[in-house]
């Protein structure tokens, strides 16, 4: 399948491997990634607490360029641009005056057809699509799904359906040999609107999703968001200095797990590009692999 | 000659607009005196021919007014009256009847100075309208009510 | 020919000041009808109104317009004149002089001029009045009590001791509704069973209450003073009569692990089973659900071990039939369970409670025996964490109202649990203190001085569990809105008090209206409150609104004093402002051509159809027929008629059309 | 043709029922006009084709037909709606009439039951055709005062004959409201103010029941273009009430129906 693509600003720069690895297992999984041409900044986080209409101009314009391109859907790896493109599209569907507006301020017709996606539906999407048999090296390793705010909030834009206990990235990683953790860090705050100017604070809340993580006995932290990412592992120095003890627990996107399992090589996945070196315990999958559990809460 | 004075009819229910209208008074909020009240116990009560009755016997504008809805003190008078206006609104229009003459309201009890406002912009409205002469008036010689015994 | 006599009342300067009253009268004087017409300063004091009655016996007058204020005001007064005088009060009209016209408008002609037509319009209305007479409807003076609550027990006592005969009728096994289940109740902290089980004996014994348990209703027909309603007795599988409550069947019961209802799922029942101990009637009943014997076929332990012979497997639900003259709704509440709470684990931890669990926990004849201990293991909690407002005020939960009696049971569960473990420490959050009522704020104050409960003002932003304890992160408001974490042994929510689960069908079924959260709506929020919008039907405690014990039970007596105001009279009278459909002699009977499009115009279900027959019993035609008890006299079928076959008493399509000829 | 006439036969023979109303050769040839075929050898005279337009079901209401026994009703799709709108408005019982329809192909289709003739209809073509559409906006966009004028010629030309009551399957009334003389609330003579009063509360009596079968337009001797204002009603009734009466015998009569949320732009 065709999926439309839009990488935003961090792709390109702090999460490079993020990007890297979605393109590596993309061919494998069976999508093709197409890039909405001259896309623009998506306008997180600043935007939107300074000018609604200037919030809603920018991801509208790369929505309009989708549409352009004639892309019916469009995949929005880094969450805050997944918000804000979904929040956007949302909007410009439910006010017609407004579409109307904002289409004049960017000067492209726009209409909201094309469908936003993050990381997760499409993954999902391959997983329904015969992810299971794919799998080469099973990333057989306890994992803590983090999901950060964005995936799931807010609960009528997020595709998640436990806001508060989502499973969806859970039951991915399952699939590719994972044993997921259950944990309650899984959409906790990471800190990364004070990211520049609050680092102790990061540092103080990122330091508690790390720490509870490897306090469940979780062997790596995966993440489909690069602020998530930036924050548990480019921070993880000042962590272990707020926090007082070393945490070595690695933070994978999710992509370059699954990229794992599809036996791509860790440097084709950029997995060389993180702060916090990944070193992942070998053993051979366990068997009986655990099969796909139904989500729902866990009795304890 | 003397400037034009509207006649204008007000069919009103008894527990909203009514009261409302004695509210008016009782705040002694001051309107044009033109207008000539019918009480009804609910809007659902008024029948549309009343109104062609009106303009018949010379009336040069109509008020129709009752409670809010949800507030109808019958529950749900106000909502089968508010159907039968669509329609009937509808299909005067359509015929050519000049609906600037007709107007329709929510005027609930506690809006004394809303009832005073609306009656004196109608009046003003079919005031600069002038009489309704294409409207055609029952002529003399039609059988008035007859005076009962 | 009519004989109309017209008073013009100046009220005082109120009309004179701005109407030349002394001119309407006079021109009043010469419309056709009108015999007499005079102004006089006060038409409503004495002497105005024996004017009014002398010229009634002098001028042998057929109808009285009095142009005064408004109708609304003074109607009564002038048709009581009327009638003292021998005039059918209904040939009296008013003409609104005051408050639609002197108030309202500035003194001159034109103001004058519309007095006069106010008046004319009367006038020609009054012409075509006819005499109306109250309508009397018969009353059968039983109350049917839906619900055996502490609301529908408190309405149910009283109206029987009023001497009137009283149907009870409760969904469960046993009555004592919630009530029964809590522990100690505010603000006095007596034990809630001790005041309530003799109350619910009462009713058990009571010579003028049949008491119906396991049972609902089925359906509801009628009018005020004549309802017919159908209950149904479910099938209990005990023969009550025979049964002595010896309660040998539920010691032998081998089906044993059934999370018990009136212990809120925190103890076990048996399959057959009575609620409680003290439950009135102590007859047991058998959940054929979990019942071996009706799951396959095989077991009838019970019935060996009966010494009454009282089982009855092959017993059927029974639909009884009763006619009754009131109702009153008394049918409850629920409480929201704690998989409600995404952000407090969807309900997955055992050691988060309801606060109705609470109750139960706390209470001596709870599945603890009341010692306050945590469901997951059993060990006595050090550290307790209750949330108010779980739930409630809450636009984004879709709960937007207060359920009013959480912030004084949270208090009280606090106490209990700092009065059970001493070392205890109990911690609440909450977003105020709501305790307006008797002796409540002191009861907040007491938990809080005496009890040393930690009030922390602030909401719970998540629970979840970490080495064995629930990990309450929150944040406390009043210190510069730190956030807290508290390491508690078990969480307590005060979940939201919400209507029940088919509070909207048994609505729909009564015909009564309901609100956004499915509570029950009074006729008036202030003025009527026990009432509804159904005249006969009226309504108590907490299916109308949350309230607390107190609340409910003032509501039951002024419901049931409603009810014993209803049943006063063998017949109640009414306004005959209402509706009638044409009637007249062969071939025709009535110019109604039976559509019945009229049927679902009526607000008030007041429409009927009529078979008319001729004498060999065969039907000549169907009509509709107006009951004069449902009717409420709105008029919107009247409007409808298209052969103008149905017409309101006291606003005839004559009337009104005369009204508008004036003009 | 032969089709009908066996058919009709058959059910009078087998006794199914005691008259066929169909129609018959006009006295001029455009015309066909209605025949009660009371027994076999009248069947000879049923016609059906293109001349057979009028809405036979009307009879259904009159005493002398009643009078008759069961019949069996040669319908043409205004006909088949019109037996559903009486069996919402409690005028018809089910299986007391026989309904008929002949297919484009010319072969009989017998509809013994209410449910039979829904779902005849719902394979049909509902609401308003383009043309009839058409005409409503033609006369819509016009200024106040021409359209004033236009209906002031129209009715002008009405003689207060009731040709178009009479023909209107559901003016079935035994007391129509014109013959209601206290108060008369539609002047008698067939003046400006009475003959405005008398096609407005036509149309306002008939608005959400109409089946739009045509027969009061065709009845009318002065071609008065009566018909538009039930379409302009029906249209109206439909886009804000969903009413669409005559394809089902649910009764939802939109006048005696409410939403709370009913929508409207008029009202103060």
């Amino acid at each position: 399948m065709k999926v439309g693509f839009f990488p935003g600003c961090s792709l390109e720069g702090s999460a490079r491997e993020y990007n890297e690895s979605l393109q590596a297992i993309a061919p494998v999984l069976g999508f093709e990634l197409s890039e909405v041409p001259d896309w623009n900044c998506c306008g997180a986080t600043a935007a939107h607490t300074l000018n609604h209409k200037l919030a809603l101009a920018l991801p509208a314009r790369i929505l309009a360029l989708a549409e352009k391109a004639g892309l019916t859907e469009l995949l929005v790896p880094c969450s805050a641009c997944y918000t804000r493109l979904a929040a956007t599209r949302d909007e410009l569907i439910h006010d017609e005056a407004l579409r109307r507006d904002i289409s004049s301020i960017i000067e492209l017709p726009v209409t909201g057809r094309t469908k936003v996606l993050n990381v997760l539906d499409v993954l999902a999407a391959c997983a329904s699509d015969g992810l299971k048999d794919k799998v080469r090296k099973p990333f057989a390793h306890k994992v803590a799904c983090y999901y950060g705010c964005y995936l799931t909030r807010p609960e009528k834009l997020a595709s998640c359906k436990r806001a508060e206990d989502p499973q969806e990235m859970d039951d991915i990683l399952r699939l590719v040999g994972a044993e997921p953790v259950d944990w309650a860090f899984k959409v906790e705050c990471c800190g990364a609107g004070l990211s520049v100017s609050r680092t102790g604070s990061v540092a103080e809340l990122s330091g508690r999703i790390v720490a509870d993580a490897a306090d469940r006995g979780a062997e790596a932290i995966i993440v489909a968001c690069p602020m998530c990412h930036t924050n548990l592992d480019l921070r993880r120095d000042a962590i272990t200095e707020k926090r007082q003890t070393p945490y070595s627990i690695p933070v994978l996107y999710v992509s370059q797990a699954i990229g794992l399992a599809l036996g791509l090589s860790p440097r084709s996945l950029g997995l060389h590009r993180h702060h916090v070196p990944v070193r992942l315990p070998e053993r051979p999958a366990p068997s009986p692999e655990p099969a796909l559990q139904p989500s729902g809460p866990k009795e304890d | 000659m003397a400037e034009f004075e509207p006649k204008v009819v007000a069919f009103v229910c008894n527990w909203c607009t009514y009261a409302g209208a004695d509210l008016t008074g009782t705040s002694r909020i001051k309107y044009s005196p033109n207008v000539r009240m019918i009480r009804l116990p609910c809007t659902g009560r008024i029948d549309f021919m009343l109104l062609l009755q009106a303009f018949g016997q010379g009336a040069d504008g109509v008020i129709v007014s009752g409670c809010h809805p949800g507030d109808c003190h019958y529950t749900a008078g106000n909502f089968h009256a508010r159907r039968r206006w669509i329609l009937f609104r509808r299909l005067i229009e359509f015929m050519g009847i000049d609906l600037r003459r007709v107007h329709f309201a929510w005027v609930s009890a506690a809006e004394g100075a809303k009832w005073a406002e609306l009656v004196t912009n109608v009046v003003d409205e079919v005031r600069k309208l002038g009489p309704y002469q294409s409207f055609p008036k029952r002529l003399d010689g039609q059988p008035k009510p007859v005076e009962v015994a | 020919m009519p004989r109309i006599g017209v008073f013009i009342c100046h009220c005082g300067e109120n009309i004179a000041g701005t109407v030349d009253t002394a001119a309407v009268a006079k021109n009043a004087a010469d419309f056709p009808g009108v015999v007499h017409s005079i102004d006089y300063k006060y038409m409503c004091s004495d002497p105005g109104q024996n004017l009014i009655k002398e010229a009634i016996k002098e001028k042998k007058l057929t109808g009285v317009v009095v142009a005064a204020c408004s109708p609304r005001m003074h109607e009564p007064t002038f048709r009581r004149a009327c009638a003292e005088s021998g005039l059918n009060p209904f040939l009296c009209e008013m003409a609104n002089l005051r408050e639609h016209c002197s108030w309202v408008h500035e003194k001159g002609e034109a103001t004058t001029e519309k007095a006069t037509d106010l008046v004319r319009i009367m006038v020609e209305k009054v012409k075509r009045n006819r005499p109306l007479y109250p309508i009397s409807v018969p009353v059968t003076k039983t109350a049917l009590v839906l619900g055996g609550g502490i609301a529908g027990i408190q309405a149910a006592l009283d109206i029987a001791n009023a001497g009137h005969k009283v149907v009870m009728v409760e969904r469960e096994a046993s009555i004592g509704g919630h009530m029964a289940q809590l522990s100690e109740t505010f603000p006095t902290l007596d034990c809630s069973q001790c005041i309530l089980t003799p109350r619910m004996v009462e009713v058990a014994q009571h010579p003028n209450i049949t008491l119906y348990t396991y049972s609902e209703l089925e359906s509801l027909e009628g009018f005020i003073g004549n309802f017919k309603a159908v209950i149904r007795k479910k099938a209990r599988s005990i023969d009550e009569t025979t049964c002595t409550g010896c309660g040998a069947c539920i010691q032998k019961c081998p089906t044993k692990k059934i999370p018990s209802e009136f212990n809120a799922q925190l103890g076990m029942r048996t399959a057959i089973y009575v609620p409680f101990p003290q439950a009135v009637p102590n007859k047991p009943v058998i959940d054929r659900k979990n019942c071996t014997f009706f799951k396959n076929g095989r077991c009838k332990l019970c019935e060996r071990v009966c010494p009454a012979k009282a089982l009855r497997y092959d017993q059927e639900d029974m639909l009884v039939e009763l006619n009754v003259g009131a109702v009153v709704a008394a049918t409850g509440y629920q409480v929201k369970d704690t998989d409600f709470f995404p952000e407090y684990g969807y309900g997955a931890h055992k050691d988060i409670l309801t606060g109705l669990q609470f109750e139960r926990l706390a209470s001596a004849s709870g599945p603890t025996q009341g010692v306050i201990k945590r469901p997951s293991d059993g060990q006595i909690p050090e550290t307790v964490v209750f949330v108010a407002c779980a739930g409630s005020r809450d636009p984004a939960k879709g709960i937007n109202y207060c359920s009013k009696i959480c912030c004084m049971y949270t208090a009280k569960h606090a106490m209990l649990y700092r009065h059970k473990v001493h070392s205890g420490k109990a911690y609440i959050f909450y977003m105020d203190i709501r305790a307006g009522g008797k002796m409540y704020e002191e009861f907040v104050r007491r938990a809080i001085e005496e009890d040393h409960v930690n009030y922390v003002r602030g909401r719970v932003s998540r629970i979840y569990k970490k080495n064995g304890k629930l990990i309450v992160k929150g944040v406390d408001t009043l210190l510069n809105s730190r956030p807290v974490e508290i390491e508690a042994d078990m969480v307590v929510l005060a979940t939201a008090m919400v209507a029940q689960p088919d509070a909207e069908a048994l609505a729909q079924k009564m015909k009564v209206s309901y609100d956004e959260n499915k509570f029950l709506s009074e006729a008036h929020p202030k003025l009527r409150p026990v009432e509804m919008n159904t005249a006969g039907i009226f309504v108590a405690g907490a299916c109308q609104a949350p309230k607390d014990i107190p609340e409910a039970v003032a509501q039951a007596s002024g419901a049931a004093s409603k009810v014993i105001g209803l049943f006063s009279k063998d017949e109640l009278s009414r306004e005959p402002v209402v509706a009638v459909v044409s009637r007249m002699g062969p071939p025709d009977f009535s110019t109604c051509i039976g559509c019945f499009l009229c049927e679902s115009a009526c607000p008030y279900q007041a429409i009927e159809r009529e078979e008319i027959k001729a004498r060999d019993g065969r039907l000549i035609k169907t009509v509709a027929k107006v009951n004069q008890g449902v009717c409420q006299g709105c008029g919107t079928c009247v409007a409808l008629c298209r052969s103008k076959s149905i017409d309101l008493q006291g606003f005839t399509n004559e009337q009104v059309f005369a009204e508008l000829v004036t003009l | 043709m032969e089709a009908l006439q066996k058919k009709a036969r058959a059910l009078l023979e087998a006794g199914t029922v005691k008259v066929v109303i169909g129609y018959t050769a006009g006295t001029d040839v455009e015309r066909a006009r209605a025949f009660f075929a009371r027994n076999a050898e009248q069947t000879q005279q049923l016609i059906f084709d293109a001349r057979c337009c009028q809405n036979l079901a009307t009879y259904l209401m009159k005493p002398e037909v009643k009078a008759l026994g069961k019949a069996a009703l040669v319908c043409v799709p205004g006909a088949l709606r019109t037996l559903m709108q009486y069996a919402v408005e409690n005028q018809l019982a089910d299986e007391t009439v026989l309904a008929l329809a002949v297919t484009d192909a010319g072969e009989v289709v017998e509809l013994p039951k209410f449910a039979a003739v829904e779902e005849y209809l719902a394979k049909m073509p509902r609401g308003l055709t383009p043309e009839q559409q058409q005409e409503l906006d033609r006369i819509d966009k016009l200024p106040l005062e021409e359209r004033w004028a236009f209906w002031a010629a129209e009715l002008a030309r009405c003689v207060k004959c009731y040709a178009c009551r009479a023909a209107c399957p559901l003016c079935y009334c035994s007391r129509c409201i014109t013959d209601v003389n206290q108060p008369q609330w539609v002047p008698v003579a067939s003046d400006p103010l009475g003959n405005l009063e008398w096609n407005v509360v036509r149309a306002m009596h008939l608005a959400g029941r109409c089946v739009d079968c045509g027969s009061c337009a065709d009845a009318c001797p002065e071609g008065i273009r009566i018909d538009l204002l039930n379409h302009v009603l029906a249209r109206e009734a439909s886009a804000h009430f969903g009413a669409e009466p005559g394809y089902s015998t649910r009764k939802d009569y939109a006048l005696s129906a409410y939403k709370p949320d009913d929508k409207e732009e008029f009202i103060r």
